[in-house]
């Protein structure tokens, strides 16, 4: 489907405002009367709290009040679960350990919140950090996952036999059937580093109760605005409808604002309630590194069972996943992992255990990529083994067991983070990994370049491997499309957004049925006042969910612009022509009506309107896909090393992606772009380091490093592979991009490195490299 | 993230700066380009009591020439400045090529020469480059006036011989001989970041390539910037081999440093590197001695 | 009693009088006390950019600066640039380009490029990925940026 | 963090194991120290005021010799907290007599520091820690110097 805006690459409508300052993010909203918030944090990991005193603090000029766990009352209790546990799943065990708003008796993460101080700055607010006595009995903390698992470790919540959070395990076939029958059985165990969402704008909240009209106001820059107002209103025990969520502009999402009853929205809507005051809290970066949600940190038990030829009989995945002290996002992230496990790859036998557990470490939520890198990285890697082990090479094997498109749809038989049996819908994953073979000219390189580079005393080496991208899950997303008396469109909806484009790809779509100008088509999204249904951003599901009921609202609109202009124009329907902001008889442009008048005539002031017809050209829609669909596509990356610093340079770097139809290309590779940095980041840079007494070593840009330009790949490709199996998932044959470039550089980049040391046999076990890790790798194999 | 209060002092000469050093004694403490002071400041790590800031002293802000081809550097010349001035270019351009290296151009445009010196951060490459260029330091305070060798000026990590009333006022660097070669060569994870090992060379040959003089210093790996004494005692007197180099090389990096293990790299890590970056360093110092420093 | 030191600061071209506490740093001046929102605060210890402002003509981080010693200083935030109705050229280029995403980082971008366009009209790419490499984007993988740089600096020095 | 070292002292293994018992001796060999009371014969309170370059950190907490065996071993268990965060070490000293009055010390230990200092101060923590054990290791050898030569 393409149409005059749809598939072009239009550029972004909400641009102007960005680019010149205009924009208003969470820390621009003042609401007069404003206090400011700042949260007193645990330096301690594991602490019995035995007393906060508080009462200089609130001696200190500008302190307006200072509140602890007990200062809350009944009010205080552990939040809700916000995503439910897998029941889905048979046989699952999960216990529900959800979030506390502010320590009570026990701490449980460094950076958990002690106290809230209220002052007249966050200046002041900080300064009152001094006059609070904290005191406390330390406890030893549990940090290692699999230390933690066991039944013998220091219990991060005392009222659980152990540290388990979940166990989760699914299997297809019989992997130990499948193993007996196999020639070659590999196993290895691998580490999943622990990595940051890292938005460039923190978190922020402000919560303004107006008490003569007993609504409560808030500004937030969640990704989950309905989410909020629901979590708001239980709270405090009011109706949805006087909580107003408002999300202003955000700096960036990548998974962790999605993440509610925190402190700031359950103890701020309350405190702002008590003092008849807004409470505006901005959080700083430590706090961010702190205290909001990350993700990955998993240990991987694999082992693959194969066939002499290299066909997989079967593979097994025992994984430790991190959830941290509590788990109120569910299993997101571990379901996310355990369906990505088999990727794009013919697995008849599999087996997969989920055991989460519990540590001394800030709670683990999705970030870009969610638990789909992982599992991607597991199979990728246990493929780079095989291979070796059997002696072939890793291109073979692959093209060995990747799915053809003729065994699409495939149904995996393995549940996932949306409690659907998970569906490999459509693609040409082989396809996929031609092309990129192709671009990254594998065969040249292995021929030529390495070769000549090797004489030369430079080490090359490449990478490549395929992905799946789980995107565009259910339940629903929807929207309205309004044509204005002033022929200018609107269009809301309960999404937000955090930079993807939406203001812009929602008015193609919308632009396109209604044959308006785009840029007269206004997208609102995340304010619960204009439309209050939906689940929230997160899983690449904008475009196709959001997008879809777009479409389908705008159809309904479209139908009723042509009844409505029949009626005026006095001709059946199919007479009536809808020319770019007006309708006329066809044949006829002096006849023409504004879409504006005729927006007007569909609500008549006068006279009766027919029985089951819907005043106003206004349409509402849902959308939501009977499973999620699947990107796909594969990535090659060719880099050089400096064998005496361990340096690698990212010379070229190729991905194929399949995103089914692009409502925008532009939009589509400047996602793919941001996925990659994000992944050459978390492969090569970025790491969040807890100590063994679960102090995070890394909460400033001076030790977290977060990507830069210079450290991105000198030569990007982009190939757009769009089989034509995904133009039947849904009526706009779309699917999510947003996770996609982020999924696969971890695997690409490390098996390149160790093609650049393929004569020492170095084996890389993990995701996060430094030079120093490399090294030490290099010398490990020395010394065997 | 923000700072704790403080008194502030924006004194708009050298004299008005060191009266009001010496009235707050310990209390003070000099406010420079603040690129390290008022981050450390943010995370309230620092919480001077009263602030110092010399920004206002134009005085202090200078690159001269010297009478023997040397320069002056005042203080508060902003990092940037010395790294575009042509006198930097001409007389010295090891100052540039480490420069390009000091954390990113925004930092480097308010950053100050003699700041950086005096934070002597053993990760920082200006506190090495003063020690390896055996820069004169004046150190000024109400009354008095003292020179310090850069070397004898930095006694501990983050720790100079600067007491608190007193400030560092001007660095002076001496010519170099001619058929000096320099170069300074660093490993670090990322462009601006910290470096895991760094290395600054200053060589000097005769007219028959047997090294006359050579200065270098080792970068991080150690609480302090390492001058080489290994260096000296293996190369003055002698050809700069290969082997030689790679002598010193083994030595240094084996007897004279002591690194740390961190988050960012091994003490391991840091001795192999700092030994490939002793060659480099070496290496391209004497080729450029041969060629005239160029 | 907290101490206030009156500042006179000519900002966009425009002269305020204030009084402020020493601490106060330049970013929060510039964003609460005069209301230019544009210059935006991403991690206050001088490594993400976002904050980047000219000061006295010289790209520099307002976190790291305080207000009071802006004091007889000249300043220019994003707001100085282009307005939605009539773009500086490199606005035009980041939005032609799509060097924006989520736009949180891109004032400090911008701020960084103008005085760097100025003086190196015609760039490499490897000067425009050193330029930036103070300014952390985590949305655009810098790609687009660099695109729009060229793009900007081919246009800029085509009016010239 | 794990911190181990050793230190040659010019004095009889008695004299330099009664020092580490002398709260003025102490008091007066660690950087920064600003008051240390003796509570009892192995307790004391001391508070710390940490000045390195930028970072001015003040602690205040408990010190406490265990497991005494004169005169060879002690543990030393400190706890101090502040602004900046805490830390809580173990040491374990350990003084060989090597005749000539000379006494080598050995200690192992490990430290747990927590708080901004732990979380945004990596950078400086060895580098530091390595330069304060040299400083308090120069000071006990000028206070031996004094002490022991005089007798």
């Amino acid at each position: 489907m393409t149409g005059k805006y749809f598939g072009n690459p239009i550029k972004r409508l909400e641009d102007k405002q960005l680019l010149t300052g205009n924009a208003k993010y969470i820390d621009d909203i003042e609401v007069p009367g404003q206090l400011h918030a700042a949260f007193l944090r645990s330096d301690f990991a594991h602490a019995r709290i035995l007393k906060i005193d508080v009462s200089e603090a609130l001696k200190r000029p500008g302190v307006v009040a200072v509140y602890t766990a007990e200062d809350f009352g009944d009010f205080w209790k552990p939040g809700p679960l916000q995503v439910p546990p897998p029941t889905a799943i048979p046989g699952s065990k999960f216990n529900a350990r959800t979030l506390v708003p502010i320590a009570k008796d026990k701490i449980r993460y460094s950076g958990e919140v002690l106290a809230v101080v209220i002052a007249e700055s966050r200046y002041i607010a900080e300064d009152a950090f001094d006059d609070i006595i904290v005191d406390v009995e330390s406890l030893p903390a549990v940090v290692d996952l699999e230390k933690a698992w066991e039944d013998s470790s220091v219990l991060v919540h005392d009222d659980l036999p152990s540290n388990m959070a979940a166990l989760v395990t699914q299997e297809v076939g019989n992997y130990e059937e499948a193993k007996k029958k196999a020639d070659v059985v590999v196993a290895r165990r691998m580490l999943i580093e622990h990595v940051a969402g890292a938005a460039m704008e923190n978190r922020g909240f402000l919560a303004s109760w107006d008490d003569q009209n007993q609504v409560m106001t808030i500004w937030a820059n969640t990704q989950s605005p309905l989410t909020v107002r629901g979590s708001v209103s239980r709270a405090l025990g009011l109706a949805e409808s006087q909580v107003h969520v408002i999300t202003p502009a955000i700096g960036g999402g990548f998974g962790p604002k999605v993440m509610t009853s925190l402190t700031d929205d359950v103890l701020l809507p309350w405190i702002s309630k008590q003092l008849k005051r807004p409470i505006k809290w901005v959080e700083d970066r430590r706090e961010n590194f702190l205290a909001t949600t990350s993700e990955r940190d998993q240990v991987h038990h694999c082992e693959i069972a194969l066939k002499k030829d290299g066909t997989i009989l079967g593979f097994k995945d025992v994984f430790y996943h991190n959830t941290g002290a509590y788990d109120s996002y569910g299993m997101t992230v571990p379901l996310n992992t355990q369906t990505h496990i088999i990727s794009n790859y013919r697995v008849p036998n599999f087996y997969t255990q989920i055991r989460m557990v519990f540590t001394n470490q800030m709670v683990v939520t999705p970030v870009r990529g969610a638990g789909r890198s992982e599992g991607v990285f597991a199979m990728e890697r246990m493929l780079d083994f095989a291979a070796k082990e059997m002696g072939l090479s890793p291109i073979e094997i692959r093209r060995k067991n990747l799915l053809r498109a003729d065994e699409l749809p495939l149904a995996t038989g393995i549940t996932g983070q949306d409690f659907v049996k998970n569906t490999l819908d459509s693609g040409d994953y082989l396809g996929n990994f031609e092309k990129c073979l192709q671009a990254i000219e594998y065969d040249k390189f292995i021929k030529e370049t390495q070769p000549k580079a090797q004489k030369e005393g430079k080490r090359l080496g490449i990478g490549v491997v395929a992905f799946t991208e789980g995107t565009a899950v259910g339940p629903y997303e929807g929207c309205k499309v309004t044509v204005s008396t002033s022929g200018k469109v609107t269009m809301t909806t309960g999404y937000s957004s955090q930079g993807q484009a939406h203001y812009t790809v929602f008015a193609q779509i919308i632009a396109d049925q209604l044959n308006v100008k785009v840029e007269d088509v206004k997208v609102i999204t995340g304010d619960t006042n204009h439309f209050a249904w939906g689940a929230g951003t997160f899983a690449s599901r904008g475009a196709t969910l959001v997008g879809t009921a777009a479409l389908l609202a705008s159809q309904k609109v479209r139908a009723k612009i042509f009844s409505t202009a029949s009626k005026a124009l006095g001709v059946p329907e199919d007479q009536v022509e809808l020319g770019e902001g007006s309708v006329s008889i066809k044949g006829k442009p002096d006849s023409a009506i504004p879409l504006g008048t005729l927006a007007a005539m569909a609500n008549p002031m006068r006279g009766v309107i027919e029985p089951g017809v819907e005043p106003g050209l206004e349409a509402t829609a849902y959308y939501g896909p009977p499973h999620g669909s699947t990107g796909c596509g594969a990535m090659g990356v060719i880099l050089s090393i400096d064998e005496e610093t361990c340096k690698p340079v990212l010379e070229k770097m190729v991905i194929v992606d399949d995103c089914g139809t692009m409502i925008n290309p532009l939009i589509v590779d400047g996602q793919l772009q941001g996925g990659i940095s994000m992944g050459i980041g978390n492969t090569l840079y970025e790491r969040l380091v807890y100590d063994e007494n679960g102090q995070l070593l890394t909460a400033s840009f001076m030790d977290y490093l977060m990507p830069l330009a210079t450290d991105m790949p000198k030569k990007l490709e982009i190939i757009h592979n769009h089989a034509e199996s995904s133009l039947k998932l849904n009526p706009l044959g779309i699917k999510g991009v947003g996770e996609a470039g982020a999924i696969p550089p971890g695997p690409a980049i490390v098996q390149a490195i160790e093609d650049a040391f393929a004569d020492k046999g170095v084996e890389i076990l993990e995701t996060n490299l430094s030079p120093s890790s490399i090294y030490g790798y290099l010398k490990k194999v020395e010394h065997k | 993230m923000k700072p704790v209060n403080f008194d502030y002092y924006a004194p708009s000469s050298v004299d008005e700066a060191l009266d009001t050093l010496a009235e707050l004694g310990y209390d003070g403490k000099v406010l420079a380009g603040g690129q390290s002071l008022i981050a450390a400041m943010n995370f309230r790590m620092a919480r001077p009591s009263a602030l110092v800031d010399l920004n206002n002293v134009a005085e202090l802000s200078y690159i001269k020439p010297t009478a023997d081809g040397g320069l002056a550097i005042g203080t508060m010349t902003r990092v940037s400045t010395v790294e575009h001035n042509q006198d930097v270019i001409q007389r010295f351009p090891l100052l540039v090529e480490v420069a390009k290296f000091i954390a990113h151009p925004q930092i480097r445009r308010r950053g100050t020469f003699g700041g950086a010196i005096a934070h002597a951060d053993p990760a920082g490459q200006l506190p090495s480059i003063s020690m390896v260029m055996n820069m004169q330091a004046l150190i000024k305070g109400k009354g008095t006036e003292r020179w310090v060798a850069a070397p004898d000026l930095i006694i501990g990590p983050f720790m100079t011989v600067i007491e608190p009333n007193e400030m560092l006022a001007e660095l002076v660097i001496k010519p170099h001989p001619p058929r000096t070669g320099a170069k300074y060569v660093q490993v670090s994870r990322q462009s601006g970041g910290y470096a895991q090992s760094a290395v600054a060379s200053i060589v000097t040959l005769d007219e028959n390539e047997i090294c006359k003089d050579v200065h270098m210093v080792l970068m991080s790996v150690a609480e302090v910037p390492i001058l080489s004494e290994k260096a000296r005692e293996i190369l003055i007197g002698n050809k700069p081999s290969k082997d030689a180099i790679e002598a010193v090389a083994e030595a240094a990096s084996t007897s004279e440093i002591d690194p740390a293990s961190d988050l960012h790299a091994s003490a391991d890590y840091r001795r192999s590197i700092t030994r490939v970056l002793i060659v480099r360093s070496l290496t391209e110092a004497f080729e450029r001695a041969k060629r005239g420093g160029k | 009693m907290k101490k206030l030191f009156p500042i006179t600061v000519t900002v966009n071209g425009k002269v305020y009088e204030r009084q402020v506490e020493a601490r106060l740093l330049l970013s929060d001046f510039l964003r609460h006390d005069l209301g230019l929102l544009g210059t935006h605060v991403g991690c206050e210890h001088g490594i993400c950019g976002a904050c980047t402002i000219l000061f006295d003509g010289e790209a520099v981080r307002s976190c790291l600066i305080f207000a009071v010693q802006a004091n007889g200083h000249e300043i220019r935030t994003v707001e100085s640039l282009g307005t939605p109705e009539n773009l500086h050229p490199l606005q035009q280029s980041f939005t032609d380009k799509h060097a924006l995403q989520c736009g949180f980082c891109t004032p400090g971008f911008l701020m960084t490029l103008v005085p760097f366009l100025e003086e190196n009209p015609t760039p490499t790419e490897d000067e425009i990925r050193e330029a930036i490499d103070g300014n952390i984007c985590r949305c655009t993988g810098y790609e687009k940026i660099v695109e729009a740089v060229h793009d900007a600096a081919e246009k800029m020095s085509q009016k010239k | 963090m794990k911190v181990e070292g050793e230190h040659l002292f010019k004095a009889p293994r008695e004299v330099v194991y009664e020092m580490f018992n002398d709260p003025d001796a102490l008091g007066a060999a660690v950087p920064g120290m600003q008051k240390m009371i003796k509570l009892d014969e192995s307790h004391y309170e001391a508070v710390l005021g940490i000045r390195v370059g930028p970072v001015s950190a003040n602690f205040s907490g408990n010190l406490s010799l265990t497991d005494e065996v004169p005169p060879e071993s002690v543990t030393l268990v400190i706890e101090g907290k502040g602004g900046a965060g805490f830390v809580k070490g173990v040491g374990y000293v350990k003084f060989e007599d090597l005749g000539d009055e000379t006494t080598l010390l050995k200690y192992t230990g490990e430290a747990n520091i927590g708080g901004t200092l732990a979380s945004v101060g990596q950078r400086m923590i060895d580098s530091v820690a390595k330069s304060m054990f040299k400083t308090v290791f120069e000071k006990l050898d000028k206070i031996l110097e004094e002490r022991w030569q005089k007798n």
